[in-house]
Formats: structure tokens, C-alpha cells, sequence
């Protein structure tokens, strides 16, 4: 393809606005490219390392949940089946910008700087895994569903405000567009114009909810019209479309034409956590209907296409990865706890009510050594 | 009677409710055709229908918002915070509507709703799961706050609580939801809201708990009857209205006082628990009233929850350390 | 006019629906129509009765102020030029439809029954205020901005529950559409379908802030597309366009079709409250410039061009209201209190504890008197 | 020095602080243009731009969350809620994020942010306009919460609470706004956080309290004296972390205690108040640890409020019945 026959990025989100009614896709189901015209500018190796981001994250996400039933880990989230949004996030991202997750965005986490190790601290039950210390510029989980997002605008006021030319990336569900926190943070973001990319992962369930029963809306996308904001919607399980609509995204909020929604359309293919029976609100023949679509098969059907990507390097890779993360759970396992730590974080100096109660609770736990 | 774990009492209850009253409804998010992610809402939409237990958009102000004018229009809601840790997007809708509508039409809108929710931890959750802060609704004029300690308590108290034409926080120690079976009667029955439990009666020393901790004490009681400290457990059942005669009564005859709760313990229940002591049994204690709180701390994850969670050792601790004082 | 002339009333919500653009105006600023076509169905009586519940409200509202001014009561927060809009509603809202006010709608509390003298009970300290025994299915004032919406959307829920044909009628501010309660209200409403007609009352400020800085969004009337519900711009002062939206609402909602969003258009001509001082931060000229679309004004030109209403009419008749208000305010200075109000309205029972604070309370009166 | 009100004293040091350090932001509701509802925020927008200090969408939880976004970035947020009874909707952002930040990431993130609230009654306010819920603040772990009684200590406390970095719910008391005026030292000065103020040095009883009512009990004072009573006075400034050593040692000395606080008693922070004295002073006890907190009310509108608001007399009542128990 010649770039000349690619149409400007701005344009994307006017042509695929909130009100088109159109989704944009530029690969079908099997990964043969549909719409020649929008397909992002991107080399063979970058397409070649965004499907092995997907192909890791999938292999961190199963053996995440692997690790959980074999009681090693607590309740994780899987990412399994939207891979395709987080690596495309991660690829326009830059270093200096922000990440603002939810808590399903492995993909995108790692992008960012995030290692498995801190991850599985996480989910392991330790606060630790809330540092991210190699990932610049990124907030940890946000449990409360939605809450995180007006922290997404607060940091894109403070870019601007700061004359940085940052941008911020934030993740919400498609549950969690019904959120006060959402509205709030979407319309503080329009009246700012602050650099926000808001993507929603429609993945269609908020744990059993499905999307049609989660707004009357005709999108999640046309939410966009309320804050006077760009809204997309784009095929989530389609790597291509993703990278189109992010990047035509980005360079509208780091131009300083303000936030940009995007509503990602995906399936999550797992369970809502490893505690959820999916099974109990959702058919098989659905679920199938969406492995069809899947994010990885379709990427890696458009390089096979393209003769970028041979099969046989598919096996030694996972192992390699398999390798890896599993050296990163080891040390999780091996990573050490101090009671102490859970009293002296709140404040930057600890208040002496508070130190006492760490004191009397050593006390006790010398008296109970004493005991034994 | 059939022997109930907690998840099935608080089902049974709502089920008697529901059948009993075309004006009960039943809603929150996932209590529907999932029927609760802890199962307690299990089949009830089947058997009631989609008006009448159902899912919602996931908004925890508009669950609470929407219940209050349910409650004005002349029914009877029964909401379900997913876990403690997420009633505050419906903070306002409680201290500002739920709780003092009837007070400001001097009695003309009652709001007859129950809010029940999951609170407590020590399950090995993720963030925001673990969290005890019954105090707050507590200090809150216009609220009723229940907490049971067993499947026959949760369902007694609960058909007491969506009977009630006050508001009530219902709040359900997570960790028991299925530690406990226990011979629960058919049909429907109540325990008062206002009135603590005597559980054993003794000499020593006063221990006033509730809900998840009750059993620590419990077994706590065992390791000091081992040293000849003979316990007196109160369970406190309503944590609003507070049973004070009990309490005091009880002090009365031991001199000695003990809260043992599981929230952060600054301007917690365990001090309000104190403050009741000193006013109306002050003369009759031999020792200083004292609370086992939790820590002022966000309850740590996983890997700290027993350092947070009294033990029975701890509790035992401190019940020897009032005795010898 | 022939009514076969007049076009449906559904037609409207879809002609001038939230993404159209355009505002419904019937009356020009002097009072000619200007869209005959969409006159409301009213007769003379009606029109007549409008106007002059628009000038009771206005009455009762300038002698409000005057009280507040006189140090004879509280805070109170005017409704100067917005009347046309509570007007409209009155006249559609029957019996047994239900009122969920903020606390600038004097105009439609007249109308649902509620008198000056509770008006005045509410604004001169008393709870009794917010009893309004006159006023069947109303709620009292909602001060924290949009919390009242969820309380619409649940009542529409009960009365589709209860088979009821009645519906909802709620009030917001423009500031309150940024709050996450209108948020939450409209998506309810909207996945409920439930039987509620939210009326943005758009007066162009929240205290000091004006629309334009309140949201980014094109008007306050898209917002209905985030919530796949019907929206509509009306001229708010304008009373005969205010009935055409609101009747074609009512329907709407009474059909089982579910929620419409009206945003009127109007302006608060007074202070904020008594307490604000509006030159802070509006011109004059402005101020001037809205004075000349008052709803009155406009009404009453209509009128007097159907030769409905004789000027001579209206001197004696406000003097008949102002004797009328004064009355119901003499009640509100003789209404008593009892300072055990302050205790038992909390619970069903009140609780021993808060007893015992009662009990204390009075002994200390006791004692005090005894000091005497 | 310049004689100052309240409302002059916040304003300066708001002034003093933006002047200092370009990341400190103001911004709420109406505190641009219009200075703010009550003008503590008049003419800064002027002297120090719309970038820095100006107005929001209507939305308490927007406020406060985009503030938690901004200290995270390196700013330093001053918000401001209108009153203290619309900072509800913001709750869930105050417990689950601007209380938790520091804490979840091991401090890697802390959230120096100050959240103003006019709060507390007597002035004669509509519904939602005269709450002291203060309690609810000092419940949750991670905050700190501060509360000036004259213009000197609100323009010192709120240089230091600005320069925390840990978190400060700062609560202002409205009814004092206008009504103290007092020599005010010109430029930047603090006031530690964490620390009480002995106001008055007295034998007989220790008086705790905070806020407006620090006037109300002085005036209690001057009735006490003519009964021979001599009065401790403690202003606790800090509501959390609280200056337990400076309570106790005057308990300790004078063997009585009484808090007098504004918001609701059950579960308030005279419950944590008497708690404190129990656990560190009871041996020096004469009379039981007593609190006059408010009415476990909603506060009275207009008409009422004289009741539920401490009157000197009260406060006398109380400290005789006390003194002479
Ligand atoms: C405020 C709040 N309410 C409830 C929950 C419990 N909860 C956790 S995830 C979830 C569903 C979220 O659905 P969605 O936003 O679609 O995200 P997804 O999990 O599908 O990625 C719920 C209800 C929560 N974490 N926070
Ligand atoms: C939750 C909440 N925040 C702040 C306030 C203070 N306040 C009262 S009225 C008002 C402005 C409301 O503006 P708008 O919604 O446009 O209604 P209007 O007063 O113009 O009718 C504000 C900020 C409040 N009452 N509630
Ligand atoms: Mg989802
Ligand atoms: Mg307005």
C-alpha cells in the first residue's frame, strides 16, 4: 500500500464519528484486510511484535489463571480475547505519556513498563504490586469500577497545564459507562480539552450483564455527543483497526484538540474473574461465535497472509515466554512480607496513634512466640 | 428446619419476603439471573420474575436513588451493594435522602428499604473486598445498621430489617457466608432490631462483638477458660440502635469491658462502645474499658490479612491482660 | 386554528429531536406566533389560567425575596422569568403524576398543590415545610444538585410496576447535568423505558458559572442520546412551546415509550438566592437582553393580541394575590414549634438512645428555666 | 499584622501559597469569578489566572477525582467542596482513592491535596447547609483532618496542611467566617498538623473541643469561673491525627473530662475523645469521661437550631454537673 492512498487520521473520526453508526473494521474475521484505505502505516516488524505482545499477554493471562487454580494466586481477572486493544494502545503510547487502567488491560500494562512479576504480586495479595516501579508514568489498579477515570482528566489538565505534550490512555468496561465517575470525568475532560484517550472495552458482560441491558444508548460510543467530545467505535479484536482509531485518537488530544472515545468492541472470552462461572449467563454457541473473531487468529491471519509470520516459530516462542513468566511467578513466590509495611505507607510520617498500634501489636506477637 | 449455611438464610428470607409481599423487590447488580456473586440471590428471579429481581446498569447511586423513590412510590426495595467497599458512589443517596427523608417530611415519605451488602474480609480478596466501615453508617442519623453472626440471626434480622419501614444497612460478614450450617426454622420468624444476644454468660469480663468476630471470641473464650477467666459474650446484633441496657447491665456485674470489632479504630464502633460504658457503668469498673480494633490502616491484601484479623490468641490477650489489671 | 392543521405530537419529539439542532418556539419575544403549526390545542380559559398563574408565581416569588430582604425569612432562590416553564408542566401534569422537584419551581409546586404557606414554612426554617400535605405525589425541594433524578426514575419504575398510568415529572439545573445523578437517573430511566419526563431547567447559570463552561456538548438536550431516549431544545420562556414539548413528552412517557429529556431554555432573572450577588459575574446588558424574552411579556402579548386578557385586569388582581401571600405568610410566622420535632421524626420508633438525648435535652431547658 | 477574619485568613493563605509554588492549584465551584460562596477565594483568580484558579462542571466527585490526577502528576490541588454537605458525592473518590494512593503504591504516588469545606450550623441555612460531619473523615484511614477555631490558626494550619503532603480534609467553620476578627502575622507562617492548643490552663476539668464551639465553651468558662470552677481548654486543631499526650496529661492533672463537639454523638469523635482518656488516663479519673456532642439528628433547620447548637449555658451545665460529680 501506498501511503498517499491512506486517508488523514483526523478524518477517521469524523468520517466513523459517534452519530455514523458505523464500526470501524479493517480486517474480517479471518484477517483479510476489508478496507485497504485505513490500514495504519505500520512496518513488517511492527506488525510482527504486536502479535507476539498478544501472543505473551495471552500466555501470561492463562498461565495467571492456571496459577490461581492451583491455589498459588488469588482471584485474577482474565484479559483473554481483548488482547488486541492494550497491545495497540501500548503501541502508539509513548514513554512519557500516561496509563490510567482499570484492572483488565494486561496487555496494555506490559506495554507500559508493567512485568509480570508486579503483577502477579498484585493478585498474589501483595501491596507491592501496586509500585510498578518499571512502568513510568502509570496509576496502579482501580477496583472501584469508573473511578479511575477522572483521574485521567485531572492528569490531562495538568499536562496542559504544565505545557508537557504528554497524553493520557485510560481503560473503562462497557459496565462502567454507567458510572457517575464516567460522565463527570468525560465531561470535565470536554470542557478542559484535556489529552484524554477514554477507551471503553466493550467486551459485552459487566460479570453477567450484558450490554443490552447496560444503556438504552445506541453505542457506547455516541456517549461522545454528551461532552461534545470525537466518539469511535471500532471492531476491539481487530489489531489493525485498533492502531488506526488510537492513533487518529492521539494526535487529536496531542495536538490540543482535546479528549477523544473510543469504544473498543470486544468479547471477553474467559471468565469475568477465575471466581466467575460464565456458564451461568451465556451460551456456548455465543461464546463460539466470538472465538471466531479472535483477535490473535485474525492478526496472525493477515501476517500469514502478508508471509511475515511462519507458523512453526509459534510453539518455541510460547515456551520461551512460558519460561519467563514463570520465572517472574517464582519470585513473586519468593518475595518477602513485612507486617510493618502495613502501617507505615499511609502517611509520609507515620502518626503516633498509629505507631502505637504497630507497637502493641509486635508486643503481642512477642508474647505469642513467648507462648509457644 | 433444615441446616442452612449463611447464603442460604439470607436467601430463605428474602424468598418468605418476596412471597409475602408484592411490594418487596429485589435488585442490584448481577442478583438476577446470576443470582448474587456469592449465590445469595440464587433462583429468586426465576421464581419472582424480572420486575421483581433484577439487574441494573452498574451504578451504585442510581441502585440507592432509584430504591428511594421506589420507597416513596409504596414499595418495599431490598438492594444489594456487591461488596461493602462499593456503597460509596451511593454515599450521598444514603446520608442525604435514604436517611433523612423521613425526618424532613416529618414522617409523611418513610423509607422502608434495606441495603444489604457484604462487608468484612479475611477471604483473601483483591483491593476494596475486605473492608469493615459499618461505623459510618452508624454515625449517620435516620439509619438502622444489622449485622448477624449466624445463618439464624441473618435470616431473623433480615426479615425484622425489609419489615421495618426505616432504612436499614444490612451488612453481611462475607467470611461466615459459608463457614458456618446451623439448624434454621422454616417459615418466617424474627429477631427485634435494637436487642443484643447474651451467647454465654460469666463472670470476669464483658466482650461485646459482632458479626464475622463473634466466633473468634468464641474460640478465644475457650483459651481463657482454660486460665479460669470466665467470658460474658454479648452480640451486639443492631449496630444502630445500640442495645445499651445489656451492654451496661452486663459490665455492671463484671467491672470489666471489652469491644472486639473489626473496622478501623479511630472514632469506630469499639469507641462508642467505650463512651456507652463510662456513661452508665462507670462506677462499677475495676479496669479501663477497652477496644480491639482493627488497625487505622486500609486492611492489608492477602498476605497481611492475619495480621489485621484478631486471632482467638489476640482476643485471648487482651481479655487476660483486662482480668490481671 | 384547526386542529387538523396542528401536527402530531410524537412527530415532534422526532422534528426537533436532540441531534436536529433546533429549538421549538412558538412565540416570538413580542408574543406572535411564528409556528403556527404547532400551536397547543388550549382554549381561551386555559390560556388565560396560564398567565395568570404565571403572574401568581411571580407575585408570591418578588414577595419571597422581599421577605428575605426584611429579614422576616431564610435564604430563598428566586424563579424570575423562569415561570413559564413550572406553568406548562402544571397544566400537564395531572392529579396523581408525580412532582420531583430541585427547588426552583415554584410555579409547577403551585400547580401540583403545595401552598405559599408551606413554601414559606420551608424557606422561614420549618420542617413542616417539606410536609405539603395539600400536594398529592410530591416530592419536598432536593437541595444536592441532581440527587432528586434517581428518585424520578425509581418512581417511574414503581408506577410501570404497579400498572399505574401515572408518570414523572423532575427538574434539574443546568449545573445538574454534570452530575453523576443525572447521569445515572437517565441511563436507569432509559433501560427501564420508564415513564419519566426530565426537564432541564437551563436558566444559563449554576450561581456563577455559565452554561458554555458547564459542558463541552452542543446543548444540554443531546445529552438524551447517551441514553437512547428522545431530547428536545425548547425556548423555555416561551409558555406555548413549553406545553408542545412538555404534552408530547407526557405522552410519550405515559405510552410506555419510555423517558424524553426537555431542555428549556430560559433564564434566571434574579439572584442565585437572596444571598448572591449576580453583578459578580453577568453584564447588565445581558441581563437586559433577557428581560426582553420574558415568558410574562411574551404570554401576555399573545393574549392581549386575541384580545384574551384587558391590562386594566391586572393591577387588581395582583393586589388580590399580594393579600392572598401575605395571608399564608402571617401563617408561616404564627406556625408553632416544638423542639421534640427535633427527635422523633427520625425512625418509626424512636430509638432509646436518642430518647435519652431528648430526655437530657429537656432537663437542661429545665434547669436553665430554674436560673431564671 | 493586619486584623483579619476567617475568611480573610484562608484568603491569604491561598494567596501566600500560590504565590509560592506554581503547582498549587484552587478550583471548585463558583471560587473563580465569584470568589466563592462565602469570598474566600475573592481576587485570586484575578492575581493568579484561569489556569490556576477557577471554576468546574458541577460535579463533587469530577472535583475532587481530577484533583487526584493532578497531585499524582506533581500538583498540588486546593479544592474547595461548596459545603461540607455536598462533598457525598465525592466520597467514594476521598475513601478508595485520595485516602488509599500513598498507601497502595507503597509511596510511590502520594496525594498532597487539600479538600476545603465550609462546615458546621448556626447560621440559619437551608437543608444540607449546617452538618459537622467530621467524624466520618477521622474514621478513614489515610487522611488528615484539620479544623481552625480563629483566623490566626486557619492561616497557619492551612500554609501546613498545603505543604502536607499527605492528604487534609480542611474544615472550616462557617459560623466563625465573619465573627472573630484578630491580629493575623502578615506572610507565610504554620502551624503544625497533629497538634493541640492548651487555650486555658485550669484544675478542675479538661474541656476538648474544636471549631466554633472552642468560642462557646470559652464564654462556658467565664460562667464556670463565677462558680469557682477552673477550666482546662484544649483546642484540638487537629481532629485526626489527634494530640493524645497533650489530653492526657491535662487529664491526668484535673481528673475530669468533657468533649463538646458539634456532629452527631454515636460513633463521633467525643466517642473517640473519652476513648483516648479511658486508655491513657483512667487511673487519674474522679467523674466518667463525658461528652456533649450533638444530637443524633439531622440538624434542625432555622427555627430549631438554637437547640441542637451548644449553647455557653450548656457547656456550663455540663462541666458542673461534672465538676460537682
Ligand atoms: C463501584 C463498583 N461497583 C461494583 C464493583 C464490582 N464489580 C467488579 S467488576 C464489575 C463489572 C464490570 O464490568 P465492566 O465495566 O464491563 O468491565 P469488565 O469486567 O467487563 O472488564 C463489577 C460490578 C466494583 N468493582 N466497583
Ligand atoms: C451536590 C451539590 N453541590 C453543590 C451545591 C451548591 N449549589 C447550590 S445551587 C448550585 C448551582 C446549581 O445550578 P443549576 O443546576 O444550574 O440550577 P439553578 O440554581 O441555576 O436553578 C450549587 C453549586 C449543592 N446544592 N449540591
Ligand atoms: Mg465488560
Ligand atoms: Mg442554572
Amino acid at each position: 500500500m501506498s501511503s498517499s492512498k491512506t486517508k488523514s487520521k483526523t478524518a477517521l473520526l469524523e468520517e466513523y464519528g459517534a452519530l455514523s453508526g458505523k464500526m470501524l473494521q479493517i480486517l474480517d474475521y479471518e484477517g483479510r484486510v476489508i478496507l485497504a484505505e485505513r490500514l495504519p502505516k505500520l512496518s513488517p516488524e511492527e506488525m510482527v511484535t504486536a502479535y507476539q505482545n498478544m501472543l505473551y499477554a495471552r500466555t501470561a493471562d492463562q498461565m495467571a489463571v492456571s496459577y490461581q487454580r492451583q491455589g498459588r494466586m488469588y482471584t485474577y481477572p482474565p484479559n483473554l480475547g481483548q488482547e488486541a486493544i492494550g497491545v495497540a494502545v501500548g503501541s502508539v503510547m509513548r514513554e512519557d505519556d500516561w496509563l490510567v487502567p482499570a484492572y483488565r488491560e494486561l496487555s496494555a500494562w506490559l506495554a507500559k513498563g508493567a512485568s509480570m512479576k508486579d503483577i502477579f504480586l498484585y493478585f498474589g495479595g501483595h501491596e507491592d504490586g501496586s509500585v510498578l516501579a518499571g512502568a513510568k508514568n502509570m496509576l496502579p489498579s482501580a477496583v472501584p469500577i469508573a473511578s479511575q477515570l477522572p483521574h485521567a482528566a485531572g492528569i490531562g489538565y495538568a499536562m496542559k497545564y504544565q505545557g508537557k505534550k504528554d497524553i493520557v490512555f485510560t481503560f473503562v468496561g462497557d459496565g462502567g459507562t454507567s458510572q457517575g465517575d464516567f460522565h463527570e470525568a468525560l465531561n470535565f475532560a470536554g470542557v478542559w480539552r484535556a489529552p484524554v484517550v477514554f477507551i471503553i472495552q466493550n467486551n459485552q458482560y459487566a460479570i453477567s450483564h450484558p450490554r443490552a441491558h447496560q444503556t438504552a444508548a445506541k453505542s457506547l460510543a455516541v456517549k461522545a455527543e454528551g461532552y461534545g467530545i470525537p466518539g469511535i467505535q471500532v471492531d476491539g479484536n481487530d489489531y489493525l483497526a485498533m492502531v488506526a482509531a488510537v492513533k487518529a485518537a492521539a494526535e487529536h488530544a496531542r495536538a490540543g484538540q482535546g479528549p477523544v472515545l473510543i469504544e473498543a468492541v470486544t468479547y471477553r472470552r474467559g471468565a469475568h474473574t477465575t471466581s466467575d462461572d460464565p456458564g451461568r449467563y451465556r451460551t456456548e454457541a455465543e461464546e463460539q461465535k466470538w472465538a471466531e473473531r479472535d483477535p490473535l487468529k485474525r492478526l496472525k491471519g493477515y501476517l500469514l497472509a502478508q508471509q511475515l509470520w511462519d507458523e512453526t516459530n509459534e510453539e518455541p516462542l510460547i515456551s520461551q515466554y512460558k519460561k519467563e513468566i514463570d520465572q517472574q511467578f517464582t519470585e513473586m513466590e519468593n518475595h518477602p512480607y513485612d507486617f510493618k509495611d502495613i502501617f507505615i505507607h499511609h502517611y509520609t510520617e507515620i502518626p503516633d496513634d498509629l505507631k502505637q498500634q504497630m507497637v502493641a501489636y509486635e508486643k503481642f506477637l512477642n508474647w505469642k512466640e513467648s507462648q509457644q | 428446619m433444615k441446616i442452612m449455611n449463611m447464603v442460604q438464610a439470607v436467601n430463605d428470607a428474602l424468598d418468605i419476603m418476596l412471597a409475602q409481599d408484592g411490594k418487596v423487590l429485589v435488585f442490584g447488580e448481577d442478583v438476577g439471573v446470576e443470582g448474587g456473586v456469592f449465590r445469595v440471590t440464587e433462583g429468586l428471579q426465576q421464581k419472582y420474575g424480572e420486575d421483581r429481581v433484577f439487574d441494573t446498569p452498574l451504578a451504585e447511586s442510581g441502585i440507592v436513588g432509584t430504591a428511594v423513590g421506589m420507597a416513596v412510590a409504596g414499595l418495599r426495595p431490598v438492594v444489594e451493594m456487591q461488596f461493602s467497599g462499593f456503597v460509596y458512589p451511593a454515599f450521598n443517596q444514603i446520608i442525604s435522602h435514604v436517611a433523612r427523608m423521613r425526618n424532613r417530611t416529618r414522617g409523611r415519605y418513610s423509607i422502608p428499604m434495606v441495603i444489604r451488602m457484604p462487608y468484612g474480609g479475611f477471604i483473601r480478596a483483591i483491593e476494596h473486598h475486605s473492608e469493615s466501615m459499618e461505623a459510618l453508617f452508624v454515625h449517620i442519623p435516620g439509619l438502622k445498621v444489622v449485622i448477624p453472626s449466624t445463618p439464624y440471626d441473618a435470616k431473623g434480622l433480615l426479615v425484622a430489617a425489609i419489615e421495618s419501614d426505616d432504612p436499614v444497612i444490612f451488612m453481611e460478614p462475607k467470611r461466615l457466608y459459608r463457614a458456618i450450617k446451623q439448624e434454621v426454622p422454616d417459615g418466617k420468624f424474627t429477631i427485634p432490631l435494637g436487642k443484643a444476644k447474651v451467647l454465654a454468660t460469666g463472670e470476669h469480663i464483658t466482650v461485646v462483638s459482632y458479626g464475622a468476630l463473634v466466633r473468634e471470641v468464641q474460640k478465644a473464650m475457650s483459651l481463657a477458660k482454660k486460665t479460669g477467666i470466665s467470658v460474658e459474650l454479648i452480640d451486639l446484633r443492631s449496630i444502630y440502635p445500640i442495645d445499651r441496657e445489656t451492654i451496661t447491665r452486663s459490665v455492671q456485674k463484671t467491672g470489666r469491658f471489652l469491644s472486639v470489632t473489626e473496622g478501623p479504630r479511630t472514632a469506630g464502633v469499639g469507641a462508642e462502645l467505650m463512651s456507652i460504658v463510662n456513661e452508665d457503668a462507670f462506677l462499677s469498673l475495676e479496669a479501663p474499658p477497652t477496644r480491639l480494633a482493627g488497625f487505622d490502616t486500609v486492611p492489608p491484601l492477602a498476605q497481611g490479612e492475619h495480621h489485621y484479623h484478631h486471632s482467638p490468641e489476640r482476643i485471648f490477650y487482651e481479655i487476660k491482660k483486662l482480668v490481671e489489671y
